[in-house]
């Protein structure tokens, strides 16, 4: 655990105490089996809401907090571990876009709104099932904005779109007639939607430079670590138990050697891959060296949580395999994690490019 | 003695006889398809037509070519038995008979059973008439197994059954049941026994455990007072253990064999000609994707080296009596075959290969979802690949375990 | 173990019983000891001709058996098992240049005298550290060849070179007064030299169609893997012999799950090594997808020799680290194995290149 | 107490006092030189100029810059060692005194030592005049160390000592040997003691043992009725277990910590810059082969990793006393980036970070085979990679051992 100041530290456990008497696994296995529209748990989020998490990277000036992005990430990855369904991560991106490129116009309109939990925010990039922030097809006609966009987070009830076309990033209010939403049921059970942009009304934003697309990414990217790292470590400590205290050719399980030594090498992996999250998120809040700190979380947070999820149902032998047991939920999870803001793959090539070799 | 070519004479002779025979009987409508009753979801209804090609089948012996005749089986050699393979396979033929019964019970039970008992079991055997299911794994038994605690309490002319079982395969569905049941508290391995359990007895009751792929294809089953004929005992009491190790070896060739596993690693198309299709191809007409590239290439090889390792065993097994040690090997490096298909078709699809159902998805990537999130049990069932390591270490290697 | 005839059956415990009694690895520390100039023991070569193994894939007609390629790579393995230092591969990889590529007369000249182990022949393709067949600049002026040939095995010794220039293979006398070496001293103590030819006398290799180049590389490749498979197999019972005697905290190490479970998988890997190896051999054999085949058996080979010969230091501890040891000289041998006609990647990427993808 | 205004005022005065002291006492030639006696072929010759540098260092004590003034030491906070390193890196000075003596069993003495044991032994390892070898390992005692045979029997003022030792670090070398010695054969861990050996004693022989990269850093040592009085006895007769266990944490720190990992981890160059060289680049500049590109990535990702793990534990560790839980891990992710980033640049170089000696090769190729050799010793010694999983898992996670 990074050194934390006093104000991070009674956030982290206000978020895991909240996360673990409001949101065991079991709220996250309630709102599956619920499937409310939404994809969340509004009251939930609602909760959330109140105890300030939605404006944690949002300035002061407009209703936020501006604890920045390692306190942000400390309640993503207690909420992670219990796979709680929130529109937190998905939000904060929007409004990171908004704070880095948006006019003073733009963000009285919808910092407040997105501090308070009043209005979901959520990034349209993608326009196929792969990230590929390179191949965009959305586009402005006559001032309007038309354009498909695949597996958008929180797109069934988004009301505020960031939507990445030829030219940039735009802000479509989601209530813009033009929009059109069709759920997407994954395996994951959370929120995923194709959003059709028709000849919106879109407003660009024109500051945060060039690379506008590329930095909120990184945000996004560092929100999905630091969820794929409570979801890591609540994996490995869940398998941890089990092997303590299930009984096999009259010895606990935990007593095999080479069970030990995998969980051991496992803790490892996890205790690297918590560095190198929290790594990003520093740099994030330092501004530097963000693009190889985030693309190296991504790829150790990808490679280490698909180990993880898989070792956790090979661990756990046939009662993993149950719908009735969280090992599945976990798995499920992570894939669609793994997937989302560029998988391992796209994160070491990205960071060969930005290394120069 | 036939000479070699009187017999080379005689198979040609059998090949004109099946090809004949099926000409006959295997409905043209059914070609191409595959045996429905093998899918994990459970049986579909059978429809007329399939039931009379399960009905000639069954009457002919074919079903299960190489049993004896005299329990119904069709008693042709094994070179008769490839033939008819050949011949079925030429024309898109199934073999509509299969399941437990034929795979495991079958075999265990020529070799162990009596003659009344295999008068009475082999024949519904034969003709598909009877759905076997295994019991065997307990709550509190997985990979342990001879810890079992269903207990078989003798009283006389039948023992009276009570216990739990789980990872019954298809016991919802299943007539009957081959299940090991202790009969003896005081000794691990020697108190256990092999019987066969009436599934429509009273005292049986079973409850399908939906998996993380959302199909239910086994049940926790509950025996309640169930009363067992001392007939239905298989071998001598206290032989279960045995009986029942056998029964695995029987069930370990299947599952990692020529069979189940290759069939299963070849399904869906070859890995770079989904991958340039999902992720496209660079200037040179490699799949863009270079990391990508490399795992396809890395499990490609390791296929082939796979399946050079089968033929090799099987080479190998030529004339030796039932499975070689090579089979505890297989069943590892064919299990993590199927599992690293099943994780490169997700990374190959992307968010198209993580869909739960409904709109948006093709029903190839659903069913590369599905079959990802079911190919985790291949590790786990059967020996798990724990349990496998244990066994190569210990009786291949040599190497002792902790006293 | 491949199904072997009965000739190939007497063959392998011919070998067998030969290594294990004239040639333990106490042999090769001897020859290192000694350090002849030939980089290899010229009795032990002498013995080796003498029973026939110099002519296992030539033609009877010259002399040969004709025993084909599986035959030479169950002598290899035996004779890699105690890392014998022969010739005996290098100059198979010549001879077969000349099978396929060579005319009558050309035949009659040297495969006689292959056969017969009077001459040793051997290959030499590149010219810098990493193979690169496709990278040659060795080429004819005035009928003459000249060109710098790196780590040319058994350069030091070789009678007859079979030399790639731009336009394909030459046969060089090694006598020509234009060859000059400069020994390589090298991790394996075997016979490496940098080979330098000015303006010698060459004679090119009409027949054998376009690929000879790689028809040969093949098979110098197969000689590589099947002297690679029997090393990773002595390395493997090596290594669990030390296992099964050795006691650490009042048990046999062969005790502990942890070792128990990594022996497995290593056994798991050799098993797949030799389907591998052994279907290249046959694919020489058959003359059936040879390519592909030859490139997977050496990138699994690369593979699984690396990691049975860190494994084997790792395991055997401290002794495994000391020159008394033998374990050293497997890893030793096995880089320079590992990187001699293409490394891994080298493998895969051709073998993609050849599976069009 | 100071105020910290008062407290930045002293440090910047100490910086100016190192600053001054340094300009007149170091050798301008000696600059960017590194310490000879740290090299794993043991000491070369000193010349009289780094015989100068290491007197005055010793003199001032600031070789041990945060031990007692008392013994010899420097005496300094260690904010004031910290800027004392700072103005040594400033103008490319060494600290010329180090080895086991500074490294492992001086603060095990200060910890565990009598006054008189400190007033003796200090001073001298503070002056770089004595040089401490090693004796725990055994040839039947590797990792299970505590089994441990070499006897020292009581003789009332001494023990009389017989036995052998193994792989003791520069042994050859060595004046002196700290020693675990059986003193009673009833108890296992109770049963050694911790005691110092005179290198010069008769009774000592070594014999240096050869090592695959063909370096002898390692004696075997023969213990032959050595007399160890027993003032050399440190510690309580039978608390030898414990004082030998807690020098090892000053071992394992040493060996994973920022310093000598982090150092050798990056000498040489980047990878990708080496890769360039040897491999070449296609025509996006990218390196050629796109295999290794892919593993230098990994490398680099893992590397960022464990920098980024190395701050956070020290991070984490402040306040605390002695090493924290992290160090068990970090020995062995520490271990495999140096192990993989040898074999990396064995790939790199091809068949020229093959060579053994002569010509051919350059002497970084040469250098590259030796390392690459020698660190496959960092995942045997301190500690195995095996014995290193074994404590993660039982202290850190709670996995109970068999019974």
């Amino acid at each position: 655990m990074a050194a934390l100041n006093e104000e991070q530290t009674m956030l982290r456990d206000m978020a895991r105490d909240w996360s673990n008497e409001k949101s065991p696994v079991s709220a996250f296995r309630k709102m599956r089996n619920d499937a409310p529209a939404e994809g969340y748990d509004v009251t939930a989020w609602g909760e959330q809401a109140e105890m300030g998490w939605a404006g944690i990277i949002i300035p002061e000036a407009y209703g936020g907090s501006d604890f920045g992005w390692l306190s942000l990430g400390l309640v993503l990855e207690e909420l992670g571990r219990n796979l709680n369904a929130s529109p937190l991560g998905a939000s904060a991106a929007a409004a990171s876009a908004i704070i880095l490129g948006g006019s003073d116009a733009q963000k009285e309109a919808w910092l407040p709104k997105l501090a308070s939990g009043e209005v979901v925010g959520t990034l349209a990039i993608d326009e196929g099932p792969h990230h590929r922030p390179d191949k965009i097809e959305t586009s402005l006609s006559g001032g309007k904005l038309s354009g498909t966009k695949e597996f958008v987070p929180e797109g069934d009830s988004a009301g505020l779109f960031v939507v990445a076309a030829t030219d940039g990033l735009y802000l479509v209010d989601g209530s813009d007639g033009g929009v059109s939403r069709a759920s997407r049921t994954m395996t994951d059970h959370r929120s995923h939607a194709q959003v059709t942009f028709e000849g919106v009304a879109a407003e660009k934003l024109e500051g945060g430079g060039d690379d506008l697309t590329d930095q909120v990414l990184d945000r996004a990217r560092a929100i999905a670590c630091a969820e794929m790292l409570g979801m890591a470590v609540q994996a490995f400590e869940t398998t941890l138990d089990y092997l303590k205290q299930r009984v096999q050719f009259g010895q606990v399980l935990a007593s095999f050697q080479a069970l030990q030594h995998r969980m051991a090498n496992m803790f490892a992996e996890i205790e690297l891959m918590r560095s190198s999250v929290e790594g990003a998120l520093q740099a994030i809040d330092s501004g530097m060296g963000v693009a190889q700190a985030v693309s190296t979380a991504k790829a150790t947070a990808n490679d280490t949580l698909n180990l993880v999820s898989r070792e956790m149902i090979q661990l756990h032998g046939g009662i993993g395999m149950t719908d009735e047991h969280d090992a599945g939920f976990y798995i499920k999870r992570a894939r669609i994690l793994e997937n989302q803001w560029g998988n391992a793959s796209f994160h070491r090539e990205r960071f060969a490019q930005l290394s120069g070799y | 003695m036939a000479t070699a070519a009187e017999t080379i004479d005689e198979n040609e002779a059998f090949r004109e006889e099946a090809r004949a025979w099926l000409a006959e009987n295997f409905p043209e409508e059914l070609k191409n398809q595959g045996n429905a009753m093998a899918g994990v979801d459970g049986p579909t209804a059978e429809t007329p037509v399939q039931r009379q090609w399960r009905e000639a089948m069954g009457e002919k012996g074919w079903g299960v070519p190489t049993w004896p005749e005299k329990y119904g089986g069709g008693g042709l050699t094994p070179k008769q038995a490839r033939i008819l393979t050949e011949e079925m396979n030429r024309i898109g033929a199934y073999n509509p008979i299969g399941g437990m019964g034929v795979m495991m019970f079958g075999p265990t039970l020529l070799e162990y059973g009596t003659e009344e008992q295999k008068q009475e079991h082999i024949p519904p055997i034969c003709k598909g008439e009877i759905r076997w299911c295994q019991g065997y794994s307990e709550p509190g038994a997985g990979s342990d197994l001879a810890s079992l605690q269903t207990f078989g309490e003798d009283k006389g002319d039948h023992y009276l059954v009570n216990g739990q079982k789980t990872w019954t395969s298809g016991g919802q569905w299943a007539d009957k049941c081959f299940c090991l049941v202790r009969t003896d508290k005081s000794e691990k391995h020697k108190g256990i026994s092999f019987m066969l359990i009436d599934m429509n007895d009273p005292g049986v009751e079973t409850r399908p455990i939906r998996l993380i792929s959302g199909a239910s294809p086994f049940c926790e089953t509950f025996f309640t007072d169930v009363k067992v004929p001392k007939e239905n005992l298989v071998g001598a009491e206290g032989e279960g253990w045995t009986i029942g190790k056998r029964l695995l070896q029987h069930e370990r060739s299947s599952l990692s064999g020529g069979g189940g596993a290759a069939a299963r690693m070849f399904s869906g198309g070859s890995l770079s000609d989904q991958a340039k299709q999902y992720r496209g191809v660079n200037d040179n007409g490699e799949i863009a994707d270079k990391e990508l590239r490399d795992k396809i290439i890395k499990f490609e090889m390791l296929q082939r080296n796979f399946m050079n390792t089968l033929r090799r065993a099987s080479e190998e097994a030529k004339g030796n009596q039932g499975p070689t040690a090579a089979t505890s090997i297989m069943k590892n490096v064919g299990g993590k075959i199927t599992q690293e298909r099943a994780e490169l078709v997700l990374e190959i699809m992307g968010m198209n290969g993580l869909g739960w159902e409904g709109e948006g998805f093709e029903p190839a990537e659903l069913a590369a979802t599905r079959a990802w999130l079911w190919g985790k049990a291949v590790s786990v069932y059967g020996g798990s690949f724990e349990i496998q390591n244990n066994i190569v270490a210990k009786r291949i290697l040599g190497m002792q375990d902790h006293q």
